[in-house]
């Protein structure tokens, strides 16, 4: 990020997140986890879902935890369990189930997914590296993301880039994407869906290409082609033009600022 | 209806090594922790363990050389990074692992809730959680539509622990109107053979059939019932009190080597002789209630 | 979140004749009658039909002759005896009727609430339930166990109809705490693609957020919801009013002949042009407020 | 009923049934009907459960409309809407689907049933006399009754003697009982259950015989073989030896009289 810039990229991409939400949406947001790894999967996303409703899409809404549309105007400020426990919501199903059956039925528009693995198909990976029965890292398991890469219109990866991260086939493949081992979703029976676009800290990335190999959107002012290309250990699909991404305007970036998370709780690093 | 109120130590009397244990809670909240840590203190090992979102109970089993197979939709410790022991078990090859999507595990607990073999869902088509293991996953045609299915074992458990908020004598356990539903423990206890509870507090069963619509765990299905306040301490019971990050900080800290969970789990879960020895280990009562939240209007 | 808070008729507008409407209710409880007369006054006909326990609104809509065909687990008048025109039409060879019991219906519910094509039950093996509707239940082996089990077809409708107890303008639907669950509307609004509610009372927002674990239809799913208080009268609405006895056995009287039932539905269903009318017809707020009970501390 | 007897039919078979209850049972008992039909699917069998209570079953509970375990010690009088809404119980699931899924799973002990037709085998019809297609009276369907046969070890007919219920065969298999067309039910796949006994004003059935046709297990006291043949249209099997129906003992009637149904709502007709 250089110094004349006047937002920084978590601005730019919760702008940019912001921009893909549709008024009506229904967008998954995952509660867990810290540091980075928070702001990229939660803090990001409520973030853009709130400033989404507050300029284009107001009838935009999350399902977070088992809590299905809760208040976004006062997202709690420390996300104890009391804080999970009290937030007032339209409704709080008696179980995880209720959200299952509605992820099976397609009833979300976008999701919101990370991982310690993503390749040039979309695959994603927070299962484990390395061999599955003994594997180098054991990660977490895979919770609802095999669900939201199979019935969810629009899932968003966050994932800053990197060579570790980008590269050209997972070793474990915990959610599918466009196509794997060269058969493609529907060749494996999966629905339409499948990540639609990547946001990453230096570049967006998406998968409209011919085969859908991944391939880069926009680059964040600041960086080059080459700063992309050299953090991801497959070359994504390089358009000729590539367009710089839409720096966030003066009203959002005061939303973000000064109504949405002012204490720098969710964009904190 | 039979009473069912016993000890802690009772209820656990009949879990032998080498069983089928399905553990409730998700996340930081309602894991059965006091139940875990007697299962530790008892020596019980070689087990099976079924669970949703799983961070100190299963963590805890694994530092403990407890688990056999595990069987989950997450292990890992929340906003707290991923679970040490569980995961260095796991990468030592000492525990066999069977991943599960949430669609995946929901359809096992509906199916033993169903007395079925298995249910369908449509979701791990091309997902390595299916493809490597093809024990508990079979893709099959709907018999009326044709359409392309993926059936997938039931989760038949020998032992259920949960750990709830309130409870009588007789097994009924209610939740709190405002609570966190972010949990599968309602099914868990529907798909249960033996299910023990832990709940924090007994009430009469004339509070609890006043308000029957709150019981998510009716006492016909409970085995035994015990009450152990603050018993998924180290994290929270939602509505009662919220997760000890001091204690969990410590619980990362001591997790660092092998040396050091072994030296926590002795403190924590070998030589508390029961519960109350735990509580007055990590303060005493008067220590743990500075976790305590207001209770709401409803609890 | 979307407003949808309009009038009974701006609701049922989208309802063509020749639809799939499931509705809901259970036996003397919260059939959407208001909605049920509506439709009879709207002129909608060759309906398929999909129910749990109906009285009224199946047996209204049969003597209106707007049924074309019948699934359902009961139709009949509870207390009162079997549904007379019901009973007529299917004697008659008017309305074509597939029969489901109870885990049969379930199931067919819950697979159109997961987007599935058919779920497998154990129940009807032998039955001439199944045995006589090929079409919708067909035998296959566990893929997993091989033990032989029944799919059912998933209930999917075009429209689904229920009345609930409160509710606000964007469909968020409570009950009370002390209620009578015998009955599916929760799993049958999930399982709707358009859905409709009718609630005895709109009330705010505000008031609904603050106990989330209430909502059993959440706003996202409904299409329209629509104040109509005694909108199940003749029937109850469990925590608000009893069933109107006396107007049921008018009902029945009525319903002795087609001349009868027909002279009914003129009078009650096809000419009030509104639920108000309605209401007024049947002797005014006043005379309703006699049917009503104690609203529990918790309503 | 003759005049020396100084208990009632429905006395006597309240209190057979309460001794078929065992100590831990769980009945399912249904909601519906009037009159007579009232008098059998749930009148007597409430009775009966809480006789059994108060005697050698106090572990014995009930499962009634979607309340599990309500509190038999007060039994609301008028069965109003209301008076469910707000009958005390253990618990009151979400919906039905709890209850279903516990049938399934044979949760159930003992389950009470009636029907139009009670064939020779345990089938039971309460969906349609004649054709199916265009019946000569239609009747409510099946509820949960097919489920009662298929999964609950031990469900009691409750039924009247006669010609016109108790027929060879069935119109319509609702219920599959102990053979259908020569067929078991093990052979249509069903696993063990069916009718334990059938309670009538006349005498008790069993299906202890080699082939479970149905069997008289005892006549109540003032009726004879003949009455009992006489109101069948099939020959049941008929031991050599035919016990007379137990009669209630003067502590049952007491509670019966006194603390169970003292304004006779229950055992009315």
């Amino acid at each position: 990020m250089t110094a004349e810039l006047d937002y920084t990229v978590n601005e730019l991409v919760t702008a940019l997140v912001a921009s893909e939400i549709r008024d009506g949406d229904l967008a998954f947001v995952g509660v867990g986890t810290n540091g980075r790894a928070f702001t990229l999967a939660v803090g990001i996303p409520l973030v853009a879902l709130r400033l989404a409703q507050m300029t284009h899409a107001p009838a935009a809404s999350v399902y977070w935890g088992n809590l299905l549309e809760p208040d976004l105007s006062s997202i709690p400020d420390h996300l104890r369990q009391d804080s999970f426990t009290n937030w007032h919501a339209a409704a709080s199903p008696a179980d995880v189930g209720y959200k299952c059956d509605m992820l099976m039925r397609r009833q979300f528009d976008v999701s919101f997914d990370s991982g310690a693995q993503v390749d040039a198909y979309g695959n994603l990976n927070i299962t484990a590296l390395g061999d599955y029965t003994k594997p180098k890292v054991r990660l977490v398991g895979c919770l609802a993301q095999p669900e939201h890469f199979a019935f969810v219109p629009r899932p968003i990866i966050m994932t800053d880039l990197s060579q570790r991260t980008f590269v050209e086939k997972v070793d474990f493949v915990t959610s599918v994407g466009h196509a794997r081992d060269g058969r493609t979703r529907e060749d494996w029976g999966l629905g339409p869906g499948g990540p639609s676009i990547v946001v990453t800290d230096k570049a967006i990335l998406d998968f409209n290409s011919p085969d859908r190999r991944m391939r880069i959107r926009s680059i964040h002012s600041g960086f080059t082609l080459d700063d992309v290309l050299g953090a991801m250990s497959f070359r994504p699909v390089v358009p000729d033009e590539i367009p710089q991404t839409p720096a966030p305007n003066a009203e959002q970036l005061r939303l973000i600022r000064e109504k949405i998370d002012p204490r720098r709780v969710l964009l904190k690093v | 209806m039979k009473k069912k109120l016993v000890s802690l130590d009772e209820a656990l009397g009949p879990i032998q090594s080498g069983s089928t244990v399905a553990i409730g809670g998700s996340l930081l909240r309602r894991q059965p922790n006091a139940a875990i840590r007697a299962l530790i203190r008892l020596g019980i090992k070689d087990l099976t363990v079924q669970t949703w979102a799983s961070t100190t109970a299963v963590d805890m089993l694994a530092a403990a050389g407890a688990i056999r197979r595990y069987e989950g939709i997450y292990a890992g410790m929340f906003g707290f990074g991923l679970a040490p022991n569980f995961r260095r078990a796991v990468q030592n090859g000492e525990i066999e692992v069977r991943d599960f999507s949430e669609t995946a595990m929901v359809a096992r607990l509906r199916a033993a809730g169903q007395g079925l073999p298995s249910l369908p869902i449509k979701t791990l088509f091309g997902s390595d959680i299916a493809l490597r293991n093809p024990e508990q996953f079979r893709e099959y045609n709907c018999p009326i539509s044709g359409e392309k299915l993926l059936a997938v074992q039931a989760a038949y458990a020998d032992f259920t622990i949960i750990h709830g908020y309130v409870g009588d004598e007789f097994g009924n356990v209610q939740w709190p109107i405002v609570r966190d539903s972010d949990d599968v423990d309602m099914m868990m206890g529907a798909a249960s053979k033996r299910l023990i509870v832990t709940v924090e507090k007994i009430v009469s069963h004339d509070e609890i059939k006043r308000r029957p619509a709150l019981t998510y765990i009716p006492g016909h299905l409970v085995e035994a019932i015990v009450e152990v306040p603050y018993g998924a301490h180290p994290v929270s019971t939602d509505g009662f009190y919220d997760e000890d990050e001091a204690h969990l900080e410590r619980y990362l800290q001591e997790s660092k080597t092998p040396e050091g969970i072994r030296a926590y789990l002795d403190a924590f879960a070998r030589e508390p002789a029961s519960h109350e020895d735990y509580i007055a280990k990590v303060g005493g009562r008067a220590a743990l209630a500075a976790l305590n939240v207001k209770q709401g209007a409803d609890a």
